[in-house]
């Protein structure tokens, strides 16, 4: 589903190296971890699949394309194919939990009727069914992400990419997330969580990929965040 | 992809309305700025139709003297035989001491003083009217007749018209160059209002672009929006000029100021004008979505 | 809490330069609007002027027959004493055939076909020339003469100054107008780029107000350049109104304009007219800012 | 230091209620915790201390004056007995690391000299002297935070106030900053930090408050996250 062969990429004209010789493979249906510390490139190698950023040199495919030779005007179609969740959320504070959610299916041109079975079927799926006409800062830290993953997965992307999702959240509500993408994982969706959070990826056992100064320094199936 | 009107509008509509104050002052300066510039153009046809008329009177008169009151004088019929062979003359005309009368009584109807004081055509010089081939051949076909006996002056058509081209030509400059400097503001404004909108929709854009909405579906709504205030700033624009040509017409027409009343465009060459006005406008909308575009939505 | 100089310097000129497109347009908007409004003073100013001489003459003017040709006929002799008599008038001066030809020359001092027309003193109509104490008084003073026997005809002294006035006034409040809205514009554009200003350094503003920074230390900057903005375009909208009247001068002189020539402005009043703009230049700096800081920068 | 006498603070016209009946007191040179599930009101509590919002109703000291009564002007005068720390740093990106710091200095008026001398000293502190020349995104996280915090304290406010300060960042660095905030509060500064981390708030075993839907549900002097 994704592979990364040699990449690296670097900011600031090559001053900052993010990533370096950097190759794994992640199959479909997969769940992983992406653990490392601060600056590893962990954010860097999730921008790379959302060709957010382009590589400096090595080969990315996602999808079964391989993304460094997709024309510009292809990039929202690799882009539908590929869910993203971050760590602020970021719902737009005008739209109820409906509205954010098909605001998703709007923009690439779903037909209304579409839209109005869809987003009423992952909302129930995030357990948000009843609040779908609340807007996001009547909702706690842990159903905004909620949502957040509501409008990632709607559209049925083969990916979900998710960056630290539950950095601002409190413990339980940390579990409730997790819980989520595992359901999310059991449809079939590959999902890539970059963490700093040990005690999830100690408790979950999933495939572990350690990022070190942008390079992969471990590789794990049933891993846990430390050695 | 299609890209559903009703959605164009609603964002559109939204982004105009979030910054009404922006947009309102890029569609006054489109406006006020595309007035002078049709008011410009609107007056310089004027102005060039009212000269075709003046030329294709008399550009050159030469007037006799008193004692010289009809063509059967032999000192008039030398000028006119002489003018009858010079090249650069199109057309010489005798004006008769009843042709002079009635001028004068056109030229000064209701002011007593004048009245009172020419009677009788026999008060009156006669002349030629002479047209030429050139205009700038004036100077030299006047001087020839200078010195000749029976001729009292030669008077060139120049004073009137020449006042009236460089006045109107001063304006036109003046207008043109305010028009520039507002049509700069008009796209800085444009551009303005369409850069806070983007910067309004900075989330909402952000979102679009993760989830995979595509490039032009993301600048249409904007583009909208300048070509939106571009036009009517255009259209207000015609408002105003027309609105002020006509003014000034009335203004003329009831004060009988007499210099300016041939002053008239077609209606033809009227709404050439305000098409040129919709054109610009449009083409000043476009540029400063465009510009802001480029800058600041980064798709 | 002093707030250095140094710093406000530093900050102002960084968000000028940041934001340098939109202060540009600002800047432009601003000159360019006060340049209206300048030169629709000054003209103003110089009309008043114009038409003072004009009225410090003759308001109204009683032509008598041609049967009448000096003060010793009863007919004019009547009327004298009747305007003599008369609350309204301020002063009353005969004009006699000599003056009228006089004036008559004056008037038409190298037109052939009218300086031929009058050659004697006798050809013409002798008149009364009276000043009023208001000259709205013109019309009923005038009546009483109108079938008085020996008047020929009744002149308002309105023709030539009424149509300067008219004409002059329309350009005003076109120009007036046209300023107005340039001003709304500019206040925008101040406020815009203010606006940006601030946006741009919101991250900043927030650490200032986080660490304990005055509000005053906060908005000072952002005033200073919207202050800036209107006075610089109120400087150059001075050079430009002072370019075009100059010009417009010059344009006069050089083409003898009589209607026109008896405008000018002494340098005092041109004086005035500047420190006006200037006013209104720190007026719509200082308007812009105050909106932009009270709605976008809370502190 | 701090004390809270039935303070009761909403959003959206009283729609929303974040503070209710929430009474505590603070002592100079006290560490606390404030710890509590999402929503439950503690980055409305340290807002309340930095009078950034105010109470609807209740009173609210700090540092001996009742803010209540400060009056507008002299809100910045407060602020500067008072540090500030979040979780996203808050680093002007086109500042060094030195002028990041010194910038704080800057704008409250104090003149260059003082400046030069205090800058180093607290630069020292947080152990980024050597890294003074580099602009914010040539840092670590953590790096980046020691930079927030020596911002915060360069000015030696009676109080630090700390909203989250570790949650972006990865185990090793959040006990680099602990440390550093521990020392902090060992030079008598009073420390309030609302944390998730319970890995943080268990192994210090500080004074905690625990808010639950705008009250104090807890106050343990040596306390623990959960139970
Ligand atoms: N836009 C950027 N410009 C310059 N440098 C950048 C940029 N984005 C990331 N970097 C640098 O690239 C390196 C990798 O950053 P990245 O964000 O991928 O790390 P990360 O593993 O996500 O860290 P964190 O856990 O703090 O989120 C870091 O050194 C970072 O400073
Ligand atoms: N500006 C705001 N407008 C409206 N509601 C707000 C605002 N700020 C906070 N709230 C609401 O007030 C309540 C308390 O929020 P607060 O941010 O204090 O919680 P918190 O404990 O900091 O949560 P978290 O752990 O998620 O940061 C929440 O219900 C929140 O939705
Ligand atoms: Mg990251
Ligand atoms: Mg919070």
């Amino acid at each position: 589903m994704i592979r990364f062969e040699n990449v690296a990429k670097t900011y600031k004209e090559g001053t900052v190296v993010a990533l370096e010789a950097c190759s794994t493979e992640i199959q479909k249906g997969e769940f992983v971890f992406l653990v490392g510390s601060s600056g590893s490139g962990k954010t860097t190698f999730l921008k790379l699949v959302l060709r957010d950023e382009m590589p400096d040199s090595g080969k990315i495919w996602v999808a079964g394309k391989q993304i460094g030779k997709l024309s510009h005007w292809k990039v929202p179609y690799l882009r539908r194919n590929i869910g993203c969740v971050f760590q602020d959320f970021r719902l737009l504070p005008n739209r109820t939990v409906h509205e954010n959610v098909a605001f998703a299916l709007e923009v690439i041109g779903r037909p209304r009727h579409v839209i109005s079975a869809q987003v009423p079927q992952v909302l129930e799926l995030v357990g948000l069914l009843k609040k779908k006409d609340r807007y996001p800062d009547e909702l706690s830290g842990g159903e905004q992400q909620r949502v957040a993953i509501a409008r990632a997965f709607v559209n049925r992307p083969l990916v979900l990419l998710a960056d630290e999702p539950t950095g601002n959240l409190d413990p339980g509500t940390t579990r409730g997330i997790m819980r989520l993408l595992d359901r999310i994982n059991k449809t079939g969706t590959t999902v890539v969580m970059a963490t700093h959070d040990f005690v999830i990826v100690d408790s979950m056992r999933r495939r572990v990929v350690e990022l070190s100064q942008g390079r992969v320094i471990r590789d794990q199936v049933r891993g846990i965040y430390g050695y | 992809m299609a890209i559903s009107v009703e959605y164009v509008v609603k964002e559109t509509t939204n982004n105009l309305w979030r910054n009404w104050m922006v947009s309102l002052a890029a569609v006054v300066t489109v406006a006020l700025s595309l007035s002078f510039v049709g008011v410009a153009l609107l007056f310089r046809q004027e102005v060039d139709n009212a000269t075709a008329r003046w030329q294709s009177g008399v550009t050159l008169a030469i007037f006799m003297n008193s004692s010289v009151t009809s063509l059967s004088n032999p000192q008039a019929k030398a000028v006119e035989d002489q003018l009858a062979n010079m090249s650069q003359v199109s057309r010489a005309t005798f004006c008769g001491q009843n042709c002079a009368y009635r001028e004068y009584r056109g030229m000064f109807r209701g002011d007593p003083t004048m009245e009172s004081a020419i009677t009788n055509p026999s008060q009156l010089p006669v002349s030629f009217r002479i047209k030429l081939k050139h205009a700038a051949q004036a100077g030299s076909v006047g001087s020839v007749f200078t010195n000749q006996p029976g001729v009292q002056a030669i008077e060139y058509a120049k004073g009137e018209v020449e006042q009236l081209l460089k006045i109107s030509s001063f304006l036109q400059v003046a207008s043109l160059v305010a028009a520039s400097a507002l049509l700069v503001s008009s796209v800085v404004l444009i551009l303005n209002s369409i850069r806070l909108a983007i910067f309004a929709r900075r989330k909402e854009v952000e979102v679009m672009k993760l989830v995979g909405a595509t490039n032009w579906f993301i600048r249409v709504p904007f583009m909208a929006e300048g070509l939106i205030q571009g036009l009517v700033g255009a259209l207000i624009g015609c408002g105003l000029t027309s609105f002020f040509v006509s003014e000034f017409r009335k203004l003329i027409a009831q004060n009988n100021i007499k210099l300016l009343q041939p002053m008239t465009a077609s209606a033809g060459e009227e709404v050439v004008v305000y098409i040129l006005l919709l054109i610009f406008g449009s083409l000043v909308g476009a540029g400063g979505s465009a510009i802001a575009l480029r800058r600041f939505l980064d798709v």
